[in-house]
């Protein structure tokens, strides 16, 4: 019969805006992202559809997000999330008029913008802060799932808490060797927190999605003790609210300001393509201050991130083994 | 329709016996009076008072007690348990329970042991659990639904003294057999039910069986007797030195066969009696290849069978009658003609190389249907929707129609009616003729000995004893399969007369 | 043997055809009863559903048509069918014979990454490539299952256990070998196996705007080969035969033991081909995000299918088709999570309406044959009555 | 009838290899041996997480969801209803915890849960009981239809745009938290007890840490799953009511003509296999505040595996939950290298199996055991760790082994998953 693009031409819709598993509100990259969106409609005055992932996708069926974006006139049309790579790359082939985007990943196209961040290089300033607050000189690492992307909060993060104090310990543990889950499951994360805390870890950074909402609760029963948020400034979200005396800080990947960069090009007819990496240079990634906690080091912090912008200091993507 | 225009009138403190031949419908009438099926007319009066009775616990509140045809027990649980299960309140469930148990089967002489698991407790001391569960609820009327079926002639008599016993007591017992003798030696009054209405109401003083057995069936009951033999000295089939050993629930190992070994010859009928559960199902099993014995040697027309497959061994020309042919005879959810391929899918006209041979089979099954007088509308509905003596011809029908060497029989016509029965003992008799060796494994000591050429009788895993079954007697078979009496049993004196014998069958 | 015929032959043949005329008449209506009932029931329960989130049902039905009518989702649905077609299979050959094989999600996932890892790792060329990689994932996912039924009938475990069990060690061994520096490559933020080369990749049919995966094609020989195997060999009846009667099939000389081994064996063969469509045709990587959770997918098919091979292509094409009707319910401002509770739905109602109206035609077929058995006997009067009891000696 | 009888059948005499039977004394006596057997292992090893106070807490914790599940699988197998909903009627319990508990608090949260979890039993009890579907079958569709209404039912009531459940935390995937769920640490016992296994003293300190994890910042909803246990056990095997309840999965059909309204007792058993694995959704979710989309991961599953573990009584069920939440503690909080250690401990085990296996004169069982035991030792030796995947799969090798091994010593009851119909019995 008839297909469906044929049945629904339309000029421009908006932006479209596809979601990994976690969805809008999953308080990470996702949320910034929507975040984005939400700033270009407010600024912009362009109009948002919104579309998420399903447990268990498959190459198909993210194909067949962005592809009903696309046939309905959206653009640019957005992956969120370094699942979206290969189906944005298949996709964008066939719509060379739409503009498409993906968060952390780099696929190719010719229209086609990849946004990708140095979470190591955030990761690094915290790993100054935590080698500088500690009272136990014992510092923990706790990532969900142990993948590349979250091997970069790792490399980093080590890095950081070495060149600052080298007497300095850093255990590092993964949730899950290779299980999304490990971004879902607060309980595990508040087990192993609680592991460390009790092994004399006073300061724990965890990058796990939604699990660090697990180890954060685990922190703030333990006077003295320290949790390091993650993608968002996590001191100011609601479902955290009662924990976040004990944010010493968190590392804010600013997934918005990518997202929205993308919009507005688009809107100004000059579409943004190829890589573009947010970094500590172009303000993608930052360390938050929210709650005041980081104050008293803020020195030593501003004079990393000096040295890794004018490059005396190259923070690694993969942790040392 | 199972029941029609019963009526039925029980005195007090007397022993009232049903008869009826298979499936005349007097277990339906017994579970309509224990509650457990609705009548869909009628009235039920209890000491004069109409009652409704819609579940078995309403029947017992009236103080109706049933001891089911088929034992109603958990094995996993113990005696106590399984007697005081919905009668806690009387007594608890602990020590008040257990003195009233003890209290009970010392009143009755019943012998039970409160405490032990029923898994371990054999056929006659199921039975007194049974006796006991219902005792202890404080029954008045008792309903037993052929309680010995499964028993000797020994344990028989010692249930009609326990019978006896409760009638002094003034309890009333309405007890349901088959076998005249019993009923016309334990029964106040009988009732004769034949296709599910009463025909008849008699004295056991003024009748005989010949006259109940008439009343019963309309005509005379066939007898199994086999009258020439036709035993040859071929060899068909030798078992040596089998011996079997099994797991049981609680990681206990057993032996249930010790040193078994006999032969079969061509045209001879080999009977083993024996108390179920002392290894003659084991021994069906053996033979057939379904269990792996620990060792001796299986010979079937001198081939070495011992190693063989079960499906080797059917195709090497063993036919097999199973006892329960709902569980081990049929697929009761399939067609009758894929019944009819069950066992023997590797053979014509069932199958064609590794192919099935559908239209064989179908034809085959209208043949067995015509020639077996399997009643039946069609070959395309499923087994379970046959009476039981019509799926125990079919399963007959297509062992025989494979020319079977050697037939394992076990219990063939058990809950066959009369008719179906004739059938099927004129069958065996027919392949005997022509040179089929047959196993017999019966309950029926009547037909064990009408049929068989040599008697061997099986007890605890054993070949005890053997006998000649022209001139033995059941009551001399039964002392035998209770362990009291082993070796060659010769005829004693005063038990040779044929009325004796015949006594239950005619 | 031969004793009196009981009624004259032509009116029992008669009465004999009408019964079977009306007995293939109430299969028929009762076949066809079952999901017509389940499928009015799911609607009405999804309904409601809908009508209690404050959701307009009708437009909802109305999107959901509305897209299955047009050409390209029905390639989307036929190419998503496939795996799940694939998956029931597997699935229904233990159902067949009452094995619960819970277990097709790990074997299906194994055998494709230990394709995967072969695939990357030689290059034979032309079609022996893929055939070697299917062969691979056959013995993989058959190889996992048979620990399975090994482990059933040497130690007594029940399969049920055991697969669940298997499904997570699976997902382990998957997790420690693919590991950058072990049998995976890193690719930006991904890690998979070695990409397949050009000659694993399996035809596909060129339809506009995307193609159907040539995989359909494989699909609809393994459901044939499922139906003759099952209905029309020796292999099949045994088969069925363990389903039907555990006790029965041993007395009659299969060997159960044997079945389950082989049955688990074919189960994870056909698993083995659930993870193929994907690999050889659509992502010819296996990655950490390669999909999982279609094993669990084809029980649900199996069951909507009642194990047969045209139900439960029906099944996996309606599952499909739901669950690419959810996106586009998504896009009409639907939570496409109605999607999951109208499949759940859709199966509950559909094992209690099997199991009622099977239930119900074993009755009403049992006092057809009681009634019509008594209307013979009736008709032949004395002559049945005397065939009761032949030749009697007393 | 030959069927009931075939196990009636005595011998002789009792053949070869009369198994003891596990009595209390006995049981009590294999704990003691393997508490110290893990001391002796975390002296020799230097792994001092393997007995600490924070591990068996945190054991604790992690056992009592899966023994809950188990336990409502038992409730539900001892009555004759398979049960492998347990995953679904956990995820309805813990999705009503985080609707009710975000409003409510935790208490009302863990009732919201044992309600949720009530109503998935309700379904598998109308398919089963009722409508005579297969348990199995039932079991499976419970799962799906509970997946898909609590995803559906989140999205509308967590993730509703502008609603004050998002306002207050929650999306499409999530419940806004709820507020903490009171804890009990004994004072003083629980310094003390600290103090002690600060010290490392052989089986001393061990002992301290086993039982400073139970007295320490324990919830009280563990305390409520002792205390269901306790009287799960006393239910359904000192009570009349229980006797029934067992008696329908043993023999229904003895049960009914008993006047035992077996339909009745199913239903109730069921339901509360319902209520007891909603309570352990609602515990999960109670734990960490809320309620999350594909928060029971799997544990229904690995709850309906300790119940066959534990051989269908409630301390089994309890001994192989704590077994898996001491092992899931072990991976989450110290990951590789404390497992390790354990490799030293199986081996240690394998090498008492071929002793054993050896003077039973079975030598090739023995080999077969030693060289395992050899391996295990010279691993333990080349390595400081294991992999992390191995100490994921850890629990579910754990059961398969046990289940390999001890299958046969295992009695489930006798009528478990067979249709039942009333006034069907022959
Ligand atoms: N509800 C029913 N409607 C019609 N027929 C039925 C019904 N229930 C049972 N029957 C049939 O009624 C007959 C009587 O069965 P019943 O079990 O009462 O016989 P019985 O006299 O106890 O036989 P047996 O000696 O074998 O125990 C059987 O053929 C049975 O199939
Ligand atoms: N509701 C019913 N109405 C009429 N006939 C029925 C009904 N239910 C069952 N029947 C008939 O009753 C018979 C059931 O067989 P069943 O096995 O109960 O017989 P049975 O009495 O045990 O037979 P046998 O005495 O030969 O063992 C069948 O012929 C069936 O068609
Ligand atoms: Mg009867
Ligand atoms: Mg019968």
């Amino acid at each position: 019969g008839q297909s469906f693009a044929e049945a629904n031409r339309a000029k421009h819709a908006g932006v479209g805006l596809a979601f990994d598993i976690g969805g809008r509100d999953d308080h990470s990259f996702n949320e910034a992202a929507a975040r984005g969106t939400e700033n270009a409609r407010k600024q912009l005055g362009v109009k948002v559809k919104m579309l998420t992932a399903k447990n268990g996708e498959t190459e198909a069926d993210r194909e067949q997000r962005l592809t009903s974006f696309a046939e309905a006139g959206y653009n640019p049309v957005i992956g969120v999330g370094f699942a979206y790579s290969q189906s944005v790359q298949n996709v964008a082939k066939d719509f060379p008029g739409t503009t498409f985007g993906v968060v952390d990943a780099v696929p190719t196209g010719k229209n086609v913008d990849a946004m990708v961040f140095a979470e190591h290089e955030g990761s690094y300033l915290a790993g100054v802060a935590a080698a500088l607050k500690s009272k136990t000189h014992k510092v923990g690492f706790i990532g969900g799932v142990n993948n590349a992307l979250i091997q970069k909060f790792q490399a980093g993060f080590e890095q950081g808490v070495r060149d600052t104090d080298p007497k300095a310990k850093v255990v590092s543990q993964y949730l899950y060797p290779n299980n999304d889950k490990g971004f879902n499951d607060p309980a595990a994360a508040k087990a192993k927190a609680q592991g460390m805390l009790d092994s004399g870890i006073d300061i724990i950074y965890s990058a796990a999605g939604q699990s660090g909402a697990g180890s954060i609760e685990a922190v703030s029963k333990v006077k003295g003790a320290w949790a390091i948020g993650v993608d968002s400034d996590q001191y100011r979200q609601p479902g955290l609210a009662r924990y976040k005396d004990h944010i010493l800080t968190s590392v804010v990947k600013n997934v918005d300001v990518a997202v929205f960069d993308l919009i507005k090009s688009c809107e100004q007819h000059k579409p943004l393509t190829g890589i573009h990496t947010y970094d500590l240079k172009h303000g993608g990634v930052s360390l938050a201050t929210s709650g005041g906690f980081i104050t008293d080091v803020q020195p030593q912090v501003d004079a990393a991130r000096k040295k890794i912008i004018e490059g005396q200091v190259k923070v690694k993507e993969t942790p040392k083994s | 329709m199972a029941n029609h225009d019963i009526h039925l009138t029980v005195r007090r403190g007397t022993v009232h016996a049903l008869c009826g031949e298979n499936g005349a419908g007097k277990s339906t009438l017994m579970k309509i009076l224990y509650g457990m099926q609705k009548p869909d007319e009628g009235t039920i009066a209890l000491d004069g008072e109409q009652v409704a009775l819609h579940s078995p616990g309403d029947a017992i509140a009236r103080g109706i007690g049933m001891v089911h045809q088929h034992f109603m027990l958990a094995d996993n649980l113990s005696v106590l348990e399984n007697t005081v299960l919905g009668a806690e309140k009387l007594h608890g469930i602990g020590a008040g329970a257990r003195a009233k148990i003890r209290e009970i089967s010392d009143a009755y002489g019943l012998n039970v042991r409160p405490d032990v698991l029923v898994e371990d407790l054999g056929v006659a001391d199921r039975q007194r659990v049974e006796i006991l569960k219902v005792l202890y609820r404080g029954a008045r009327t008792l309903i037993l639904d052929e309680p010995t079926a499964v028993l000797v002639p020994q344990e028989v008599d010692a249930l009609f003294d326990n019978l006896r016993e409760l009638k002094s007591e003034g309890l009333t017992v309405i007890f349901i057999s088959h076998k005249l003798g019993e009923v016309l030696s334990v029964a106040d009054d009988i009732t004769v039910i034949r296709r599910g209405t009463t025909v008849a109401s008699v004295e056991p003083a003024e009748t005989t069986p010949k006259q109940l057995a008439e009343l019963m069936v309309g005509s005379e009951l066939p007898s199994p007797e086999t009258r020439e033999s036709t035993v040859t000295d071929e060899e068909m089939l030798r078992v040596q030195d089998v011996r079997l050993s099994a797991t049981d629930a609680g990681g206990e190992v057993r032996t249930v066969l010790d040193g078994i070994s006999f032969t079969i010859r061509k045209g001879e009928v080999l009977g083993v009696a024996g108390v179920e559960g002392n290894g003659q199902a084991e021994l069906v099993e053996a033979v057939m290849g379904i269990r792996t014995p620990d060792g001796g040697t299986i010979t079937l027309d001198g081939t070495d069978l011992s190693r063989s497959s079960t499906r080797a061994r059917r195709e090497g020309g063993i036919g097999y009658i199973p006892e329960d042919r709902h569980r081990h005879g049929l697929l009761l959810d399939a067609p009758l003609w894929e019944n009819r391929i069950l066992g023997h899918v590797t053979e014509r006209p069932n199958s064609k190389g590794r192919l099935l041979d559908l239209a064989g089979a179908r034809k085959d099954t209208e043949r067995i249907v015509a020639e077996y007088d399997v009643r039946t509308p069609g070959i395309e509905v499923t087994a379970a929707s046959l009476s039981g003596g019509n799926q125990q011809k079919l399963i007959v029908g297509r062992e025989m129609s494979h020319h079977p060497k050697l037939l394992i029989a076990a219990h063939p016509t058990r809950g066959v009616d009369v008719g179906a029965q004739a059938q099927i003992w004129e069958q065996i008799r027919a392949a005997r003729r022509e040179g089929l060796a047959v196993l017999l494994i019966s309950a029926d000591l009547d037909e064990l000995i009408g049929l068989s050429d040599t008697l061997r009788v099986m007890y605890r895993g054993r070949l005890v004893a053997d006998a000649d079954p022209a001139v033995i007697t059941p009551e001399e078979l039964g002392s035998a399969m209770t362990g009291a009496a082993s070796g060659h049993l010769s005829a004693s004196d005063d038990s040779a007369d044929t009325a004796a014998r015949g006594g239950d069958a005619q | 043997m031969s004793t009196s015929t009981p009624t004259p032959t032509a009116k029992k043949n008669a009465a004999v055809d009408a019964v079977a005329r009306s007995a293939a008449r109430d299969k028929v209506l009762l076949g066809i009863a079952a999901p017509v009932l389940a499928i009015v029931a799911a609607i009405v329960i999804s309904s409601l559903v809908f009508l209690a989130s404050g959701e307009n049902p009708f437009r909802a039905y109305g999107i959901m048509a509305d897209y299955g009518h047009y050409s390209d989702s029905q390639v989307w649905i036929v190419n998503k069918a496939v795996p799940y077609y694939l998956s029931a299979l597997a699935v229904a050959v233990g159902f067949r014979m009452n094995l619960f094989n819970i277990g097709v999600d790990g074997q299906y996932r194994l055998a494709a990454f230990a394709a995967a890892a072969v695939g990357g790792a030689v290059a034979l060329p032309g079609a022996l490539q893929i055939i070697l990689l299917i062969v691979i994932a056959m013995l993989v996912g058959a190889v996992w299952s048979g620990i399975a039924g090994l482990l059933k009938t040497t130690r007594g475990v029940s399969e049920v256990i055991t697969t669940i069990m298997l499904n997570s060690i699976a997902a382990s061994v998957i997790g420690y070998f693919l590991q950058d520096g072990r049998l995976a490559v890193k690719d930006g933020n991904l890690l998979h196996t070695k990409f397949l080369p050009e000659s694993s990749h399996f035809f596909s049919f060129p339809t506009h705007p995307k193609p159907v995966e040539g995989f359909v094609v494989v699909a609809v020989l393994a459901g044939a080969v499922y139906w003759f195997l099952i209905n029309r060999t020796r292999f099949g009846f045994d088969l069925r035969a363990v389903g039907a009667s555990e006790p029965a099939a041993e007395a009659s000389g299969v060997s159960v033991k044997r079945m389950v081994v082989i049955s688990m064996l074919l189960s994870g063969a056909a698993a083995g081909l659930v993870g193929m469509p994907t690999l050889l045709g659509e992502s010819f990587q296996y990655g950490t995000d390669f999909p999982a959770g279609i094993g669990f997918t084809g029980i649900a098919i199996a069951l909507l299918g009642r194990n047969h091979p045209a139900g439960m292509a029906f099944g996996a094409l309606l599952w499909a088709f739901l669950d690419r009707t959810g996106s586009r319910l998504e896009f009409e401002g639907y939570a496409q999570e109605i999607v999951g509770v109208i499949q759940g739905v859709i199966v509950l109602c559909v094992v209690i309406a099997y199991e009622v109206v099977r239930r119900y035609g074993l009755r009403l077929q049992q006092r057809k044959v009681g009634e019509e058995l008594a209307a013979l006997a009736r008709t032949g009067d004395g002559s049945a009555d005397n065939s009761d009891k032949p030749e009697v000696t007393a | 009838m030959s069927s009931e009888l075939k196990s009636a059948v005595r011998p002789a005499a009792p053949a070869t290899g009369g198994r003891r039977k596990l009595t209390y004394p006995w049981i009590l006596l294999i704990i003691a041996g393997a508490l110290v057997a893990v001391s002796a292992l975390r002296a020799v090893s230097g792994a001092t997480d393997l007995t600490s106070g924070g591990q068996f807490g945190a054991a604790l914790s992690a056992a009592v969801p899966i023994g809950l599940a188990g336990l409502g699988g038992l409730w539900s197998e001892r009555s004759g209803v398979i049960n492998i909903g347990l995953e679904g009627m956990m995820m309805l319990g813990s999705f009503a915890a985080g609707w009710v508990g975000w409003q409510h608090g935790p208490w009302a949260a863990a009732a919201a849960g044992i309600l949720g979890g009530a109503l998935g039993g309700l379904v598998h009890a109308v398919a089963t009981v009722t409508f005579g579907v297969d348990h199995i079958v039932s079991g499976v569709a419970i799962n799906i239809l509970a997946l898909g209404a609590t995803q559906y039912l989140a999205t509308l009531w967590f993730g509703q745009e502008g609603s004050a459940a998002m306002a207050a935390g929650g999306n499409d995937k999530q419940s806004p938290p709820m507020s903490d769920m009171p804890t009990f640490t004994v004072p003083g016992l629980a310094d003390w007890l600290n103090g002690i296994e600060g010290h490392h003293w052989f089986l001393v300190s061990d002992l301290a840490g086993v039982l400073g994890g139970a007295v320490t910042g324990v919830s009280w909803l563990t305390l409520l799953t002792v205390g269901l246990f306790v009287g799960t056990f006393f239910l359904l095997w000192r009570s009349s009511f229980g006797l029934r309840l067992r008696s329908c999965g043993e023999a229904p059909l003895s049960a009914e003509t008993l006047g035992v309204n077996v339909y009745a007792y199913k239903y109730a058993a069921v339901l509360v296999s319902g209520a007891l694995a909603g309570l352990g959704g609602a515990f999960l979710a109670i734990s960490v505040h809320f309620y999350q989309d594909g928060q029971t991961g799997g544990r229904g599953y690995i709850g309906l595996a300790t119940m066959i573990f534990g051989n269908w009584r409630p301390g089994g069920v309890a001994l192989g939950a704590g077994l898996f939440g001491f092992m899931d503690a072990m991976q989450l909080r110290s990951g590789g290298p404390t497992v390790h250690a354990l490799l030293l401990g199986l081996a240690a085990l394998l090498a008492g199996l071929a002793l054993v296996r050896l003077r039973a004169a079975k030598r090739a069982q023995a080999a077969v055991a030693a060289v395992a035991a050899a391996v295990l030792v010279v691993w333990y030796a080349l390595s400081d760790s294991v992999p992390l995947e191995l100490v994921e799969a850890s629990p579910y090798l754990a059961t398969l082994l046990v289940l390999a091994l001890f299958s046969q010593r295992l009695r489930a009851p006798k009528a478990i998953g067979k249709p039942y119909r009333r006034g069907q019995g022959h």
